[in-house]
């Protein structure tokens, strides 16, 4: 059977909700508007208004009360209409939520996710469509988690539920529309992906593209033009950037000797360019063949007009150039 | 009739204020015509939009003032030279009185060149010498607005700046932090709230502790006016202009109008409210229809006289359509342009280290120029 | 004496409230006592801790809460099982008074292991069960301490979250959004603003386009209290718990009271007053030796008994700087645990890539255990 | 003569304001108090309530005053008492000041500066101590400046409010009261230092240390140590992070075939993995002898007691243990 990403992120708050009375939803038309993008639809009308909360728009204050909640006992599923605005809530996401635990030598954790859609949508221009997961995988106390499909969208979003800690949930608007199909096992709702564990999302061994939500796409699409040409591309879905699972990098290299980064976020101190230094820095380096290469937004804030949006952001042609360049094929 | 008619506007409601505007207002002929069009140009306008949208030559947002052009019309009849405006997304009524043209939104929101920011900007980024945009998030334009009264104030200047937001922006943090320096260092600022009754889905009760948001700025003295007739608004603004520039610092207007369409183009509007309640509002409190039948009962103009301005208006409107859907967009250069103001030329990191490249242009006007555009 | 003696207190003032406190209180003797040691605890640890940063022995900042002690000894008072307690930075005296022992706040202040928290918070960051700190971001703690009253609700106790903040923080856009959203939603929660004068070198008057803090949440209705007189803090806080509970929704609580030292440590306090104003509120306003005044008068203590009382307090506090001056350290194993609650041990990065190591112990807990001191 | 960095910044700050009657100053503390660390100290009374005012305890607030303000043509310099409070107000830095200028096709600039110390001071704790180089690097539209001693401090603050865009200017305060010789040049009014170029400390052949604010110290530090080994390293001084100068690390790679990096921020995606990136996707990479390493801060929240702060920051040895790896001396 097939799932969105939509409804996949829908069920797992359904059955978390379910599971355990802890488990709530606030953010701004989560209730009875059923979400901004519809991800919340439903469930005010099965769980009420004590499950499912309507804020204003008043990102520092809600969120600061969810962080509030959760230092209390809570389990609060914190919903950002999308990410631009959390950054005026950002204060709370990491002074009071990431840094507490270890301020507090585990006296107090905050088991709490901030969920919304992250990185450019379509057409919203420079104010509404940044890439924060540079910034938040920076932080050192978050888990941050960056789902690309269906099977992602549940497993991680259910892992980050019942998960102790802070974890900042990055999704894309683009994607929530998205079938994909997906087995029984996903359907279950026992279904829970460990966080901190990339996925192989298709294995070759000519060169490895590391990626994470719509950057999988990318890749994905990129690795089919590549194997029409002979190369085989494995294909890294990161799903977690903190903890990042170096190792899965590492032995992907190990077997392809070349290695591609992609995303949609701004190049400068990105997530590329740590796992560039991570790969520079550790053993792997002596087994790159050729340099490691980035694709990444263009380094600059999003334009509206459709032509400049799109040449704002990589395609998986930019993918293939680099593989191609990376095995110096001509 | 050839000169002043007397009008009677709905009572304001004062808060911390003695005295208030008067509700007795004088309104000629050449105003009235003046008003009554203003007032078409942004309905006809946002109606285009709504259709440009729904054949999807807009993208993204597109937040429709219909319903509300009483108060922008209304403040801006208001407003003398150097006063400063900033606003929230729902701007497209703004960026036309400020001096923008039907064709320079319209075109902004397809995204061409004659746009208001030649597409790079679209539905809720545009701009004038006196209007600073078009603000995309939420509360952000409360202190900026400030900010602008504080530099006119640091220039001595007898001028506000009207800073808008909405009954669901009326809540953030950032409000209540403007307003105190506000009163603190007596900035001209006119706070408008401009309450259409809900923040997307959710209905100002649901939003607010308390709706009244004329009270809600404590020691800053607020007005409540109806925002459904551009007279109360003209002469509400008029007196709070006055206010403020006598050095009294800050004030609250508080303007009750009403959102027709969905919160923007995707949004339907009726899962929150009834379709029989906007019908309601268009029939009793609609702010041209309104205005039209108090100008004709009055003598002030003729059904004739508005029916040829109704089809002036749809010119306008029509002629600006046809820009806005054949006009061409920015080539992709523009991409790389309006990086830094008088900063030479910058390398730009692009998707890959290899189409990283110089700016071509570094502004738009100058790649406008050399395309012979400007 | 051996019933209980009758007091009043300074009258309140009221905000939306139809009937306040009772400025009629009663006390007996082993209230008094307790109330007096109380806060002759907290002044005495205050001033160890302020000879030990002049010692260079608590590095970056100590805030000491010396002339604030009858807000935090009164509030205790009126508090019952479940209530819960968050605030600033100002915070030791919260400390002591949830539970943690003079010893364990001198220590965290020094850094040592017996501390609050074993050396890893500092002055600023100091928990118990029903304590969420020590918060050192200025407003921060408004919204959270909504949100743990929003968890007492969530869970139907009848138990309120005091939410504290200074005069300075009462201006913080977040209070007002916090205060919106507790009223929206009856949390019980206590918004308490202890009005010391001054944020830093700010005197209220400039910080503050109203200083009646009381009446700052508008629509949330409010009482101010004399914070230097221990009876009129508890039998305020006494009465909005009350309130809270019956489900009416949030209260502020202005309490105005003195801070007798610099901002911090580092801040010799002199520079925005004079030394004659600190003086006279010492003389005329002190919350110890005025309570001490009253005890006696009143018959519910002698002279002497208080003396002993003191002596007593000394050593408790000459105790704990024993311990707060010689125990040792966390071992430099301890800067990689508490990253994460119930998680495998990680990999670390450390300073070069070669330094990156498995956490040795998952939390202070385990490492404490390992090396015999839990 | 020697001049600390807080007056470098001070005689910065009171030339530009006597120079243009656009300039003011507004933060925390900053008239009546001299400034929370002084370094406004005697503006006030120099200029008065006009120019030079304190402003209540309200980040987001008098930030987005101060960029409305610089919108409407006069030249705000926005001090944070430190940056760790300036995340109350992010929204306004990134999404009203960096981002207007594209957002209106260059109809509307910015002429801001925020400045304030930004990282780690001494036993603050978890929430004093960030350091925030890699979030604003990572933005464009901003230029980010990162001085280290006080002729950088003097000369780049001067032409961040010269400049008519949104300047971050991140301070370190434990720098502050630092002496440095200076020359007269730097003493004079007419010193001004260009944005967007790196400086060389100290030149040497064996190899780069790439750093910036306090980590230039380190570096020297390391050098010296280096030195008595017979190693020269030559010592970039970053300056501005955006836009960076990356001829001036490539020139110098060109030479010494061998770098590290030193900052002391969080590792993951920071500056320094912005260089090592940089370096491998450019055709420096063939210049390496061996990889690059970062010298970073540990990935964890500050912690308070001394010995565990310590601990949590780079030292001058792990700059040399890295330099020696590199050359691959024992
Ligand atoms: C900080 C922030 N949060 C959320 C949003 C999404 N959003 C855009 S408009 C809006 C509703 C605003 O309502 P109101 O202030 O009443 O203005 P109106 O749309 O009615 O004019 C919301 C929630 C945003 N743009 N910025
Ligand atoms: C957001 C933020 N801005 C600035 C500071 C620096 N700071 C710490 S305490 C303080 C003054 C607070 O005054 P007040 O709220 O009256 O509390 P008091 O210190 O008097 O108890 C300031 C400006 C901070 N910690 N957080
Ligand atoms: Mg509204
Ligand atoms: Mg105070």
């Amino acid at each position: 059977s097939t799932l969105t990403v939509r409804d996949a992120l829908n069920q797992a708050l359904d059955e978390e909700i379910k599971r355990d009375e802890r488990v709530f939803v606030l953010g701004e038309e989560v209730a009875q508007y059923d979400g901004a993008y519809k991800v919340t639809k439903g469930l005010w009308k099965k769980y009420g208004d004590k499950r499912i909360i309507d804020t204003p728009i008043t990102e520092m204050g809600f969120a600061g009360i969810a962080v509030g909640a959760a230092m209390a006992g809570l389990r609060p599923v914190c919903e950002f209409m999308t990410f631009n605005f959390a950054m005026q809530a950002i204060d709370q996401i990491i002074n009071s939520a990431a840094k507490t635990y270890y301020m507090s030598a585990g006296r107090v954790n905050v088991p709490i996710v901030f969920r919304g859609p992250n990185g450019a949508a379509a057409g919203v221009a420079a104010q509404h469509s940044q890439d924060y997961s540079a910034w938040y995988a920076h932080c050192p106390g978050l888990k941050v988690l960056t789902p690309y499909n269906a099977e992602d969208a549940k497993g991680l979003l259910k892992a980050a539920i019942r998960d102790d800690n802070p974890v900042v949930f990055l999704e894309n608007e683009i994607m929530y529309g998205q079938p994909f199909p997906v087995s029984d096992e996903v359907l279950s709702e026992d279904f829970v992906l460990p966080i901190g564990k990339a996925k192989i999302e298709k294995s070759g061994d000519h060169i490895t593209l590391v990626s994470y939500s719509k950057g999988v796409e990318l890749s994905l699409d990129a690795a089919n033009q590549l194997e029409a040409i002979g190369v085989q591309a494995e294909v890294i879905n990161l799903r977690t950037l903190r903890p990042l699972d170096f190792e899965t990098i590492r032995q992907s290299l190990k077997k392809t000797h070349h290695l591609i980064t992609v995303e949609t976020g701004w190049p400068f101190a990105n997530v590329g360019a740590e796992v560039l230094a991570q790969v520079m820095e550790s053993d792997c380096f002596d087994e790159l063949d050729a340099p490691v290469f980035r694709v990444t937004g263009v380094d600059v804030p999003m334009p509206y007009a459709q032509p400049l949006e799109v040449a704002a952001l990589p395609q998986a042609r930019h993918i293939v150039n680099m593989a191609k360049k990376s095995l110096n094929i001509q | 009739v050839s000169g002043d008619v007397s009008f009677t506007t709905k009572g304001y409601k004062l808060h911390k204020l003695d005295s208030g505007p008067s509700s007795e207002v004088t309104l000629n002929k050449t105003d009235a015509i003046h008003y009554y069009k203003q007032m078409q140009v942004i309905r006809r306008m946002e109606s285009a939009a709504g259709n440009l949208y729904k054949e999807k030559k807009i993208r993204g947002f597109c937040h429709l003032y219909s319903g509300q052009e009483a108060c922008a019309v209304g403040m801006h009849a208001a407003m003398t030279e150097g006063d400063q405006v900033i606003t929230a997304y729902r701007c497209h009524g703004w960026t036309y009185l400020l001096g923008s043209t039907v064709t320079e939104v319209l075109a902004e929101l397809t995204g061409r060149m004659s746009g208001n920011v030649h597409g790079k900007g679209g539905s809720m980024h545009m701009y004038t010498p006196v209007f600073y945009g078009g603000n995309g998030i939420v509360g952000a334009q409360q202190p900026l607005g400030a900010g602008i009264a504080f530099a006119l104030k640091y220039r001595n200047q007898k001028n506000v700046c009207i800073t808008l937001y909405g009954d669901g922006a009326a809540n953030q943090g950032q409000l209540f932090e403007a307003a105190n320096m506000a009163k603190l260092w007596d900035l001209p600022v006119l706070f408008v709230c401009e309450n259409n009754g809900f923040g997307m889905g959710t209905a100002v009760e649901r939003s607010s502790a308390s709706t009244e948001y004329y009270t809600r700025g404590d020691y800053v003295p607020g007005i409540w006016v109806d925002g459904m007739d551009v007279l109360a608004v003209r002469e509400a603004t008029k007196w709070a202009k006055e206010y403020c520039n006598a050095g009294k610092g800050p004030l609250v207007l508080d303007m009750a109008t009403y959102r027709y369409g969905g919160h923007s183009m995707s949004d339907p509007g009726t899962s929150y409210r009834t379709r029989e309640e906007i019908q309601e509002v268009r029939k009793s409190r609609d702010p041209i229809t309104g205005f039209k039948d108090r100008i004709i009962t009055a003598g002030l103009a003729t059904e004739e006289e508005l029916k040829e301005l109704d089809k002036e208006v749809r010119h306008i409107v029509d002629d600006a359509l046809k820009v806005a859907t054949t006009d061409e967009m920015l080539p992709v250069e523009a991409l790389y342009t309006d990086i830094y103001h008088n900063t030479p030329k910058q390398m730009v990191r692009g998707a890959t280290i290899d189409e990283t490249i110089p700016q071509p242009y570094l502004n738009s006007q100058e790649l406008l120029k050399a395309i012979g555009r400007a």
